[in-house]
Order: structure tokens, then sequence, then C-alpha cells
């Protein structure tokens, strides 16, 4: 989108390409797929990465079902054991890498721009282009099912195991380099993010007035920043065995296959932390908004945050208590371990704090941030089971160990993102989800998570192995812990879980058919994004705001009465609305759409298809890249004066346009 | 508020807090109170890892049991408040409240709660960390080879205990009781891990590494373990079982397995199966004092047709109750049930006895001759093995007919 | 496309001379040479840290020099040192894993 | 690659291309962190093929070091002349910098193949392939920073160039220096100090 002419904001500017950049002319801005396909708008990227990480949710979701339907009885049939170890490594690559962190981009692209008060990312076209090579990653990633077999390493991929000779198929090869692309796209959003949120906050928002959100994503960028490059590391290593004869995890050429280990785990840990922290942000913004009170202790939860992000750079060998690092090392990582219980208790600790003295509001956005407080708390406390490490080596490669991080996996980075689904749904879609079905869909997954993930606690503690495609009777002990009991409900639980997820979709269903649009602010929130339309415009704000307090949005709405200390509502969120109206800044000039972005994502997984089956496709893809690049470096992030049709000389366009050139 | 109000309240609060408690957090009480309860419960899977059976697992117990009760407890505080804080403070048409920022002494204290609790459990767990790693004190040693997908196990020569030839063994590990064995872990392919709950927790088996792991066993007994590291295909069929036997009866094993081949009587089955041996299966299989024809001793090669360059050594098949890394029995159900209920007193003579002609499983041992890789999956298909240099990963499918499969069996029972 | 002559002069300021880089890399050249030097002379107990410390020192000067990080605002600093030590020390603990801490 | 949103101006005054530069360069480290400690892991590990100390030849890599360092010099007086809006000088220390840096390509093209010969493959022992995913690494990026350099000298002949001129051509001295500093590193580490 180009320009937006004020007063009549809702029709846009048409741009008429002039300039032809390398060798295509800028894409018009139009309705229809073109718009959001050329799009750099932050909101429609967010919009798409929600999307494609729903899309793959179902996708691992079903993965998780068969996996549970192989395991329901002993000697499962369902799946092959070839099978089996595909679907595992898949189900966990996609939940992991295709749905979590691309959700968790999806609301940060949305939503840290409205809530720091600005009108885009830094870097926009550079945010497209994270977003399709991330699909296009993803999509690469899942081509492998279908070109003779997908990974099969496990999610993470320990060497040899994932070297030529024991994973034969190009399912690795898929795997690495797929990876490889996603963590592209990860890398530019993170720096796109962090940029966005140092240099484009709107005037007087200091760093402790910002959003808990935000800062929780802007930790999750850094780690992502830092962690991401040690993954590119490993990831290349192992291709480069596997696709160039180096020899780095050959054992016979004096490899250690410890290094994997290492290089895997110093990226793996930091990025478990990026997979729970929007999470813990989406409820640090709930849990204040329905207990009608500010976040207790925010200066405490921000500490908290980056604690947790830096401390969880020193713990990555407590996955390897049991690979032998000697008994120091055992220790020193122990140690580091439990000490990050303790910024997660402080959180977890303020976020009761924040609803006691409150005026509770039980939305579903509210019970799903509540079911985070609780059950991720019992998924963190396994984790403190497992720091003891003497302890880990009866636990690790269990099921209990499948239990520990499904709780803080499901019980807290997806409770918390289901909580911002209903939270922020009136906002991104000017809808509200259904209440009713909301509950359902709560409950549901709520029973079915705990029927699920619950028995694995036992399952681990009675000594079932994870990543077994078959569990055998003969193991299964009798009794009250025998483990074919605790299978079937495990089993079943992940259909309750499912139903539950379904609730959900027919929720989404039903309210877009729904005519009716949502109030302007109805949960009464308190931050910037709740002070401009539903959903919002273009170009996010009339007036880029001015930010006095933390919570600005709830203190332009209230004031305190003096005397009783209760607050008194002062002004309506509509009167804000119209009075930044009425003063909305004139010439608001937004980046254009673009064709580079995606052109050059899509050269990605030419290259490393290329790489697989023959280098001349490579080339191909190289070439490609290069072009897009040509182009991209060419093309100003914003179509100049001479494209636009409304550009009506003494409107002082030029002198805007020229000055961010 | 006057007393009966207050009263009233409660009762509603605990009743309400029951209600939920039933509804929600069943499933959590549940877990938490049945693992509070199962110390004490007897029969559970057989590899539970809260039954210790020995020093360095009763070990790991000790240090666990207490943290998992602080955990459970941490657990119930936070569910407690957050549910009394729940019913307490729900919209009940209550002003918005004041809008208070936190209180800075409060949060102090409650991040200092937790950092002392983990402070001692963490000098607790280095104690054990470095107790558990201890090799100094060691009695007896036994390298344990790990390959896809069966453990082999290497006992160097060690006189006190009668060893005074290696003997190599897989499937079950064999050791006396009350004896402070360690193992010297390697893998021959890729890493696998060796786990026997009762007896301590895991090490894994990295290819290019020695690792060691303290054992010792309390009573004798048969104790479940299971290949904790996921190595491929048949990960989930890659089990073992350490047998503890008292003193005596480990020196009778010992002395057993060192005794010297006997070849089967002329014109039996067995002579034939033998034949079929030689043709078929030495060229992978050791059997220690087996000789061709010729005289000559057969001296298996498996390093040319299996990956990991080993296959089982069958010198003494007949005296584990397992074969194919302990995926199948060599007793029939019944037999095997025999052994593994009997009391500690008996069990190592019963486990001495071996495998009898009427207690052998047949079916098994004979679909495994039969076709190994479908009963196992294995990399076993000839058009597959272009990556591995034409050597297999596993055993493969031999195309025996059922009259050199009745012939083997027959000679395979000779093998004490 | 016009340049923004505020923004010239803010950076000028910061900046240095030309004839001050060139100082800079002969001081980096010296140093380059000295380090060669251990190569054909014998530094004794000297050698590793003398060779440690004059990386160091090329390192520091390049970045803040001709990198200008020394004169610039301090985020720049920031986000490049926060890696700087974040690898160094991950990498450092990762190594010592393997060499000093094996049973 | 300047992209800067358009949205309002930023809230520090502070360049976003740069500030994601120096971000982006945060990054590095831990990139090339992972690749350093992966040889020296590695080098000393060699079951065939020669050993370091057979191979390394310390007078030649000396001079190419010097070659790059003094890239440095040639980017900085770019710089400089690019923000004295000086297009003749700054094209000309440009071109110099995209020379030098080719020389020192150059210069490890013939290393990699005189080791080659010497019986040192990718795939010869872990030191060979620790080795060469290391220098490759440095060497794609010194070459990316060469084409970029030689864009940069093609466009501003054309003067198309979007956003400041002087700043784009500072982007692209910091990430040339980036690669110039990694050199010094891996000299020290890989060539100087023995196995
Ligand atoms: C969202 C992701 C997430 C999060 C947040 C965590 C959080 C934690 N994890 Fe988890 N973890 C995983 C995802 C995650 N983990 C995954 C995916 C794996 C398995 C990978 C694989 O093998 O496939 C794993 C595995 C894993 C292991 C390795 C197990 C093994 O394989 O042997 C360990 C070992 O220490 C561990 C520990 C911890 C700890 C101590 C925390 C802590 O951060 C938890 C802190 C929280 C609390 C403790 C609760 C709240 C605190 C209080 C109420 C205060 C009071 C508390 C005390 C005094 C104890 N995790
Ligand atoms: C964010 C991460 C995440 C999430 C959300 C999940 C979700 C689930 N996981 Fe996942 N899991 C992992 C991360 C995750 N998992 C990881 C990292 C591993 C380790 C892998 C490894 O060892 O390498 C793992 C491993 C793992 C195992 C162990 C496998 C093994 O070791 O052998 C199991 C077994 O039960 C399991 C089950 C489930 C189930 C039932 C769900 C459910 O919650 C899924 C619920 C979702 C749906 C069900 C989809 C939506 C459903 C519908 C829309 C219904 C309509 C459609 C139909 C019914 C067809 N997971
Ligand atoms: C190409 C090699 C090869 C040949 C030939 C071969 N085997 Fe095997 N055999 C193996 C391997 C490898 C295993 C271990 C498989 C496993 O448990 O995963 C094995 C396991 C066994 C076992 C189980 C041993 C134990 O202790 O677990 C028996 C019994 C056995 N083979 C019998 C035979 C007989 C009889 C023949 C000949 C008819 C034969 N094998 C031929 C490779 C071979
Ligand atoms: Cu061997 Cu798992
Ligand atoms: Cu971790």
């Amino acid at each position: 989108m180009a320009i937006i002419e004020r007063p009549a904001p809702t029709v846009p500017a048409i741009v008429t390409p002039t300039t032809t950049y390398g060798s295509l002319k800028r894409p018009v801005s139009a309705t229809g797929w073109r718009s959001w396909v050329f799009t750099v708008d932050h909101k429609k990227l967010g919009i798409m990465y929600g999307a494609t990480a729903m899309f793959f949710f179902i996708i691992g979701g079903v993965e998780a079902l068969l996996i549970r339907l192989q395991l329901a009885a002993p000697n499962g049939k369902v799946l092959n054991a070839d099978l089996y170890n595909q679907m595992f490594t898949m189900h966990a690559t996609t939940m992991v890498f295709l749905f979590v962190m691309p959700m968790a981009a999806g609301f940060a692209n949305y939503f840290v721009p409205l809530q720091i008060g600005a009108r885009d990312v830094a870097f926009p076209r550079l945010n497209a282009f994270g977003f399709w090579a991330l699909l296009f990653g993803g999509i690469f990633l899942n081509l492998a099912w279908f070109l003779g077999g997908a990974a099969d390493g496990g999610w993470f991929m320990y060497a040899p195991n994932s070297g030529p000779v024991f994973s034969p198929s190009n399912g690795v090869d898929f795997w690495a380099l797929g990876l490889q692309i996603a963590g592209i796209a990860s890398l530019t959003g993170a720096i796109n993010l962090i940029i966005t949120v140092l240099n484009m906050r709107a005037p007087g928002m200091s760093l402790m007035k910002m959003p808990i959100f935000t800062w929780m994503i802007t930790v999750v960028q850094f780690l992502l920043l830092f962690a991401i490059p040690v993954i590119t590391v490993a990831l290349f290593l192992l291709s480069f065995q596997r696709n160039f004869g180096a020899r780095f995890f050959d054992v016979a050429a004096g490899a250690d296959p410890l290094l994997w280990q290492h290089l895997f785990w110093i990226f793996g840990h930091p990025e478990v932390y990026v997979l729970i922290l929007p999470s813990f942000g989406i409820v640090s913004e709930v849990l204040p908004v329905f207990s009608r009170k500010p976040l207790f202790g925010y200066p405490f939860v921000v500490f908290s945050g980056a604690a947790i992000g830096f401390v969880g750079w020193g713990v990555w060998a407590h996955h390897m208590f049991a690979s032998g690092l000697g008994p120091v090392s055992v220790a020193v990582f122990s140690l580091t371990t439990m000490a990050i219980a303790v910024p997660t208790g402080v959180k977890i600790i303020n976020w009761t704090l924040t609803m006691w003295g409150g005026k509770l509001w039980f939305t579903t956005a509210m019970k799903f941030a509540i079911g985070l407080i609780v059950l991720f708390t019992v998924g963190g406390l396994s984790g403190v089971t497992h720091a003891v490490a003497p302890s880990d080596t009866q636990q690790t490669d269990t099921y209990y160990i499948v239990a520990h991080f499904h709780y803080v996996l499901f019980g807290g980075a997806v409770l918390g993102i289901f909580s911002g689904f209903y939270y922020w749904w009136p906002k991104v879609f000017g809808k509200m989800l259904n209440e009713k079905l909301g509950s359902w869909n709560f409950w549901l997954m709520v029973i079915g998570l705990n029927l699920t993930f619950g028995p694995m606690h036992i399952l681990g503690l009675q000594g079932q192995p994870r990543r077994m495609y078959q569990w055998t009777e003969a193991r299964a002990g009798e009794g009250f812990f025998n483990l074919a009991f605790w299978n079937l409900i495990a089993s079943i639980g992940s259909f309750v879980l499912a139903v539950g997820i379904l609730m959900f979709l027919i929720n989404v269903l039903i309210t877009a058919r729904n005519p009716q649009k949502a109030p302007l602010d109805p949960w009464n929130a308190r931050s910037l994004e709740w002070m401009t339309t539903n959903p919002p415009k273009e170009h996010n704000f009339d007036v880029v705001p001015t930010v006095h307090h933390l919570d600005d949005f709830f203190h332009q709405k209230y004031e305190e009465d003096p005397v009783t200390h209760t607050m008194k509502q002062v002004r309506t969120a509509e009167e804000i609305m119209a009075e930044q109206e009425r003063n909305a800044d004139k010439h608001i000039h937004m980046p254009s759409p673009s064709y580079w972005p995606i052109v050059l994502a899509f050269g990605l997984p030419v290259i490393t298809f290329g790489l697989i089956y023959s280098h001349l496709i490579s080339v191909i893809g190289g070439v490609i890249v290069l072009f897009a690049a040509y182009g991209w470096a060419l093309e100003s992030s914003t179509a100049p004066d001479s494209d636009f049709e409304t550009n009506t000389p003494g409107t002082g366009l030029d002198k805007v346009a020229s000055n961010h050139d | 508020m006057s007393r009966r109000q207050f009263d009233i309240r409660l009762s509603v609060t605990i009743a309400s807090v029951r209600i939920v408690l039933r509804r929600v957090f069943r499933p959590l009480i549940i877990v938490g109170g049945i693992s509070a309860l199962s110390a004490s419960c007897a029969t559970n899977a057989p590899q539970d890892t809260w039954q210790p059976k020995g020093p360095n697992s009763k070990l790991i117990d000790d240090l666990q049991q207490p943290v998992f009760a602080v955990a459970g407890i941490i657990g119930l505080i936070v569910a407690v408040a957050v549910i009394y804080t729940m019913l307490k403070y729900r919209d009940r048409g209550q002003p918005i409240p004041e809008q208070t920022h936190g209180k800075p002494a409060l949060e102090i204290t409650l991040t200092i709660i937790p950092a002392l609790i983990l402070a001692v459990v963490s000098v607790f767990t280095f104690g054990a960390i470095f107790k558990l790693a201890k090799t100094d004190d060691t009695e007896m040693i036994i390298n344990v080879t790990g390959q896809q997908w069966w453990w082999e196990y290497d006992y160097p020569v060690q006189n006190d205990f009668g060893i005074t030839q290696p003997i190599i063994s897989s499937g079950q590990l064999v050791m006396p009781v009350g004896t402070k064995v360690l193992l010297r872990e390697t893998s021959r392919d890729v890493i696998h891990s060796y786990w026997i709950p009762a007896l301590n927790g895991k090490r894994d088996a990295v290819p290019g590494r020695i690792q060691t792991l303290r054992l010792e066993a309390d009573e004798p007994g048969i104790y479940a373990g299971q290949c904790s590291e996921f190595c491929g295909l048949s990960h989930a069929n890659m089990r073992m079982e350490a047998v503890a036997l008292s003193k005596e009866d480990f020196a009778k094993w010992v002395a057993n397995q060192q005794a010297p081949y006997v070849a089967p009587a002329k014109d039996t089955l067995a002579k034939q199966g033998e034949e079929v041996f030689l043709n078929q299966c030495v060229r992978c299989h050791q059997v220690n004092g087996l000789t061709r024809a010729d005289g000559t001793p057969a001296i298996a090669a498996p390093d040319e047709n299996v990956w990991s360059g080993a296959a089982p050594n069958l010198s003494h098949l007949m005296s584990r109750n397992t074969f194919a890394g302990a995926m199948f029995n060599l007793l029939s159900k019944q037999c095997r049930d025999e052994v593994w209920n009997a009391s500690s007193d008996v069990v190592g003579a019963k486990y001495l006895a071996g495998v009898t002609e009427q207690c052998l499983n047949q079916k098994d041992l004979r679909a495994w001759l039969r076709n190994a890789p479908e009963v196992k999956p294995m990399y076993a298909n000839p058009a597959d093995l272009a990556v591995s240099d034409g050597k297999y990963r596993g055993m493969p499918y031999l195309a025996l007919s059922e009259d050199d499969i009745n012939k083997l069996v027959a000679y395979l029972i000779t093998l004490k | 496309m016009t340049i923004n002559t505020a923004d010239k002069t803010h950076e000028q300021q910061h900046g240095m001379s030309n004839a001050g880089y060139i100082r800079i890399a002969v001081i980096l050249a010296a140093i380059t040479g000295l380090e060669v030097s251990t190569y054909y002379v014998d530094f004794g107990v000297l050698f590793l840290p003398a060779l440690l410390i004059m990386m160091v020192i090329k390192f520091v000067m390049v970045v803040s020099y001709f990198m200008h990080l020394k004169f610039d605002n301090k985020m720049f600093s920031f986000l490049f040192y926060a890696g700087l030590v974040l690898a160094v020390g991950v990498y450092a603990a990762f190594l010592a894993t393997f060499k000093f801490f094996i049973q | 690659m300047t992209d800067t949103a358009q949205g309002h101006a930023s809230s520090t005054g502070i360049s976003n291309v740069k500030l994601g530069m120096w971000a982006f360069l945060g990054s590095e480290c831990l990139l090339f962190g992972g690749l350093i400690s992966t040889y020296m892991l590695y080098r000393g590990r060699v079951t065939g093929g020669p050993r370091p100390s057979q191979i390394f030849d310390i007078p030649f890599t000396s001079v190419s070091s010097f070659v790059l360092l003094m890239s440095s010099l040639t980017m900085v007086l770019a710089v400089s002349a690019a923000h004295k809006d000086d297009d003749r000088k700054t094209n000309l220390w440009l071109t110099v910098t995209a020379l030098l840096g080719a020389t020192f390509v150059g210069g490890q093209v013939y290393e990699f193949t005189a080791f080659y010969k010497e019986g040192l493959g990718f795939s010869t022992s872990l030191f060979g392939s620790s080795f060469y995913t290391l220098t490759g690494f440095h060497g794609v990026h010194v070459t990316v920073g060469i084409i970029m350099l030689m864009s940069l000298v093609g466009i501003l002949k054309r003067s198309s160039v979007p956003g400041k001129k002087a700043e784009v051509v500072e982007m692209i001295g910091l990430y040339w220096h980036f690669v110039d500093i990694v050199w010094i590193i891996i000299f020290t580490l890989v060539y100087l100090i023995p196995v």
C-alpha cells in the first residue's frame, strides 16, 4: 500500500508504476490475491503467518494422532517401524518449527508494531521475505513424504544415526535443508523485530513502558538472533557430510558424535524458550485485562524474561546428562538448569498476584491464560526433576520427558497461543469468537491434554522409553500402573484433544459467517493495539500516539479516584478514537508492495532441491536469488511520487517522499 | 464480615474447590497422588524406576523421592492459590480495583524462597553425581558394546571370578550379586543407551568413546532393561536383561561359558544341523570350538557381512533365555514365567538350567530362522544395501528350507 | 535522492581523519608482523598468550576504529558485543566439556 | 538493500539499516564461533592425509592476511570519501578494496589447490573437512563482499542507489571489516597456533 490520503483514509491511492527496477515493474496494490502475495503490510503478513501455522498445526496434530493410534495397544500395526520413525520426527519438527514458531511470529508481526505505536516494521520487504521463506521451507520439508520418505532420526537428529548409511533416504537431506531455509526466515524476522522495537517506538514509549508481550517477543528475537546461527552450523555440517562426503560425524575418522549434540542443544535449549516466551507474553497481556489490574511487578516480569533468555544459554547440556559428559560438566549444568526455575517462578507468582485482588472476568481468553499458569507449572516442575541429573538418568528418553515437554509446550505455549486467539480475534478480524464454543474448546482441550499427557508421567516412570514404534505386553506389567491401561488412556485423550481443537476451527467458521461486528474495545483493554479500529487501518494509527504510561490506553480511559483508589472511567474508547480521527495525520506514507521478497524466497528451495538431486537446478535457484536481490536492491521501499495517480501538486507529498528516500 | 458469614463463605469455597478439583484437576491429582503412592506399591512394570534393587539406583531414588515430593507440594500450592484466587476475586460487580503495580518486598521474598529450595536440592544432587561417577572401587569389569539392535557382553579375563579366557555373550548380562560391576560401554554404529532401571540410570553407548556405568544388584534376580537412545528401525526391539546370580551360581555360569564345544553325535539331526550351520551361519556367527569337516576351526567374519562388524556369538546360546536383542524368549512362556517369578534363592538354579528341549520356544526361533527381518525390522533387503557397502544391518533373510530349519533347531539346542 | 546533510556532519564529527585511519593500519600491520614472527622466533611460554593478546588487540582496533564502534551509538556496541561475548562464552564452555571435564 | 518503513521516523534517530547490520554481525559471531570451535575440536584428528603443520605455508598465508587487512584500510577510506560526497574517490577506493579482496580469494584458491595436491581433500580427514568448511565459509563471505562492492561501484556510476549513498557504502564497509576481523581470528587460531 502506498499512500493514504487524508481525509479519505479508506480509499487507497492507486499506484501506476512507471519505473522499472531490474526487470519488473512494481506490483500494483490491488485487491484480491495479489494484494496478499506481494504485500509488505505487517498485519497481512501476520495473518498469513497465522494461517500457515494453523495449517501445519493440523498436519502435526494428525501425525500425533497416528502416533497415538499406533501406541494405543501393544504391538500396534497402524504404522510400520520406518513410518513411525518418520512420524514422530516430522510431528515434532512440524509442531516446533512450523507451528509454534510461525504462530508466535504471526502474533509478533501483527501486534508488536501496534503495541509500540508504529505504522509498520523496520524492514517491511524483509518481513515479507521471512514469511515466504518460512512457507517454502515448510513445504520443502514436507516434500520428503512424497519423495522417498521423510526424515526419520528424531527431531534432534543425533549423529551418527542421521548419517548417510543409517538414514539412507533423502528425508534427512530435506529436513536439514528445509530447516536451513526456515532458519533464514527466523533470522531475518529476528533482525527486523529487534530493530523495530529498538528504533520505531512511539514518542514517550521508553523500554520500561513497553507492553510485556512486546518485551517477551524482543527477548525471543534476541534468542533467535544468536541461536539460529548455531543450528545453521550444525545443519551445514550434517549436509556437508551427507551430500559432499565430509567426515564430521564419521567415527571411523575419529569424529566425536557429541559434537552434534552440543551444537544442537546450544541452539535447542534457547529454542524452547523461543517457544514459550511469546505465550508468556500473551498471558501477561490477557491476565491484567481480565483482572482489571496492571500486571503485578511489571519490572520483575520483564527482567525475569530477560533472565530466562540469558540463563537459557548456559543449560544446554541438561539434555545430555546420560551422554557421558563427566561429573563436573553434569554438576555445572545441573545447577544452571535449576537456576532457571527461579525467574520462571517469578512469572508464575506475578501472574497469580495479578489476579489477586482483581475483578476477574472469565472469558475464554482468560481461561486459557489461567490454564497456562497451572499446567505450565506442572511441566516446569517435572523439568526441575530432570534438572536433578542423577534422577534424570532414570527419566531421560522415557515418556516422563515426553510428559514434561508436552505440558510446557501444549500446557504452556499452545494454551497461550489459544488465549491470544480469543483475546485478539476481534482486533484482527473485527468479529468476536463465540464464547460458548470457546468454553467447549477450552474444557475439551484441557481435559484432553491432561488425559493425553498426564498418563505419560506414569508411563515414563514405569520405564517406557520414548520413540518406540511398539510396546510389548511383556514389559507392560500389572496392577494399577500397567502400561497398557495408561497408553490407552493417553490415546483416548489425544482424540478428546483433537475434538477440542476442532471446536476452535468450527468457532472460526461460525464467526466468519456471523455478520455481527465486534465492538471497538470489547475487553476494556489496556495497551495501544486497542487504540485503533478493528481491524486496524492500513496505517495502524491516525495519529501516532504519545505515550505517558505503561498501559497507556487504559489510563486514557480511566482515572484514579484519589480517595477510594478505585478507578473511574473518564473517557470511552469511542471518544478517544473520534478524537484521533479529528487530529489525523495528513499524508501518511506507507511502504509499497514488492515482487522481490517472494521471488527471492522462492529461489531458496530451488537451490536446496538442486543440492539433493542435481546441482544444475541449484544454479537456476542461484540465478533466481541473484536476480531478485538485484531487483530488490534497486527498488526503493516506497514508490516514488511519480507513481501515484493521486499525486496532486501542493499536497506536500514530494517532500515526504524524498525525505525518506 | 460476621463469623457466620465467614463460615458459610469458607464452606462454600471449600466445596467449590472440591468441585473444581474433581472436574479439572483430577488427572493431575491422580498422577501426583499415585506417584506418591507408588513408592510402596508392588506389581508394577518390570522397568519401574521407583523400585531400586541395588545401591546405585537406591542412591538415585533417595535423591529423587524428596524432589518429587517438593515438586508435588509446589504444584499443589500453585494450583490451590490460583483456584482460590479465581473463586475469591471473580467478578461480583465489585468496582475496578486499585491499580497496584507490585510490592517489591513480597516479590523478592517469593523469589528467594524457590532459590533456597533449589540450593538445598543442588547440594544433594552434587553429592550423588560424584558418587555415581566413581570408578575406583570397581570389583569387576564387563565390556558392553551396543549395535543395531542388540548388546554384546565381553567379560575380560578376571581370575578372581574364574574368568580365565574372555567370555562373549549377548542379550542377557550375567553378573554376580553384591559385586561392584563396572560396565565399559561403547558402540559399533550409532548411539545406544544402556539402562537397567532397577540397578542404575542410563549411560549412552557412544561410538568412539568408552563410558562407564556402575551396576550392583543386592539380590539375585532378573532385571529388565531397554535401549533408550533412539537407534533406528528396531530401537523398540533392542532390549536387555541383567541376571544377577549369587557368587556360587555365577561361578557355575562362568564355568559353563568356558566349557569346550561338544559336537553333536554322528548321524543325528543335530549333526546335519551343524553342517547347515557351517554352510550358512558361520560367516557371521561364531561358535567357539566348532570345526569344519576338514578339521580347521570355523572362524566367523561378520565384518564382511554386517555393517556393525558383529553378530551374536552363539557358543552357549541355550544358556540364555532370550534372543535377538532380548526381543524374543528362548523359553516358552510357562518356563519363562517360572524363572522370572522365582524367589531370589532359587532363581539362580532355575536360570542355570538353561533352555531345555521341552522349554524351547520353537515358534519364535523358527520364525526367526525362516525370515528374521520379517519378525524384527532390520535393514536387510539386498536391494537397499548400496549405502552400507553391501552389508546388512541385522540378520538377513536366508531362504532356508523348513528341512534346514528343523536341522538347525536341533543343532542350536545342543549349544548349552 | 538527496543526501541528508545534517546526518553527514553528524558522522564526521565522530569519525576519524584519513591520516588517523592510516595510523591505525600501520599499527595493525606492525602487530601482524609480530604475530608472524612468532613462527620464526621462539617465544617460549609467552607464545600462546602473546598470540592471543595480539589477536584481540587487532580485533578490537578494527572494530573500534574502522567500524566506528568506539564513536557510534552504544546500541550498536550492545548488539555486536552481546553476540561476541555470548559466542566466546558458550563456545569456550562447549570446548571445555570436551577437554577438561571428561572423567 | 535499504529498506526502512516510512511510517514515521525512528524513535532514536539511529538508522534502521545500520542497527540491522550490527545485529546481523552479532549473529554472525555465533556462526563463525561454531565453525571455529568445530575446527579447534577436530584440527588434530588426522587418521589419514597430511597434518596441519605439514601443509601450512605460513609466509604465503601471512602475505594474503596482510592483503586482507589492508583492504580494510581502503574500505574505510572509501567510506570516508562517501561521507565527503566525493564520488570519484569513493569509487576508486571501493574498486581497490574489491581488488585486494579478490587477491585474497585468489590466494585462498591457490592454497586450496596446493593442499589438495598434497593430499588434503574435503573427505580426507576431520582436519580436512573442518579446515575447508571454516576457511570456505570465510571465503564465501569475502566473495559475497566483493560482489557487493563491484555492484555498488556499478550502481554508484549510474547513481541510482536508493537510500543514502554514504550509508550504503558504510553498510558494506561494516560487513567487509567483519570479514576481516574473522580472518584475524582464523589466522591466529588456525595457522599460527600449532596443533
Ligand atoms: C516450552 C518449552 C520448554 C520449557 C519452557 C522448558 C522448561 C524447562 N525444562 Fe524442558 N524440555 C523441553 C521444552 C521445554 N522445557 C523439551 C521440548 C524437551 C525435550 C527435548 C527432547 O528430548 O526431545 C525438554 C527437556 C528437558 C530436559 C532434558 C530431559 C532429558 O531428555 O533427559 C531437562 C533437564 O533438565 C529440562 C528441564 C527444564 C527446566 C528445569 C525448565 C524450567 O524452565 C522450568 C521452570 C518452571 C518451573 C519450575 C515452574 C514454575 C516455578 C515455580 C512455581 C517456582 C517454584 C519452583 C521451584 C522451587 C522448583 N527439560
Ligand atoms: C509444540 C510442540 C508439540 C505439540 C503441540 C505436540 C502435540 C502432541 N503430541 Fe507431541 N511431540 C513434540 C512436540 C509437540 N507435540 C516433540 C518435540 C516430540 C519429540 C519427538 C521426538 O522424539 O523426536 C513429540 C513427541 C510426541 C510423542 C512421542 C513419540 C515417541 O516418542 O515415540 C507423542 C506420543 O504420544 C506425542 C503426542 C502428541 C499429541 C497427541 C499431541 C496433541 O496435542 C496434538 C493435538 C492436535 C491435533 C490433534 C490436531 C488438530 C486436530 C484436528 C483439527 C481434528 C481434525 C482432524 C482429524 C481428527 C483427522 N508427541
Ligand atoms: C549376514 C549375517 C548373518 C548370517 C548369515 C546369520 N546371522 Fe544370525 N544374526 C545376525 C545378526 C546381525 C544378529 C543380531 C540381530 C539382532 O538381534 O538384531 C543375528 C542373530 C541371531 C540369533 C539371535 C542371537 C542372540 O543371541 O540374540 C540367532 C539364534 C541366529 N542369528 C541364528 C542364525 C542362524 C542359525 C543362521 C544360519 C542359518 C544365522 N543366524 C545366519 C547375522 C547373521
Ligand atoms: Cu539401541 Cu536404541
Ligand atoms: Cu533444555
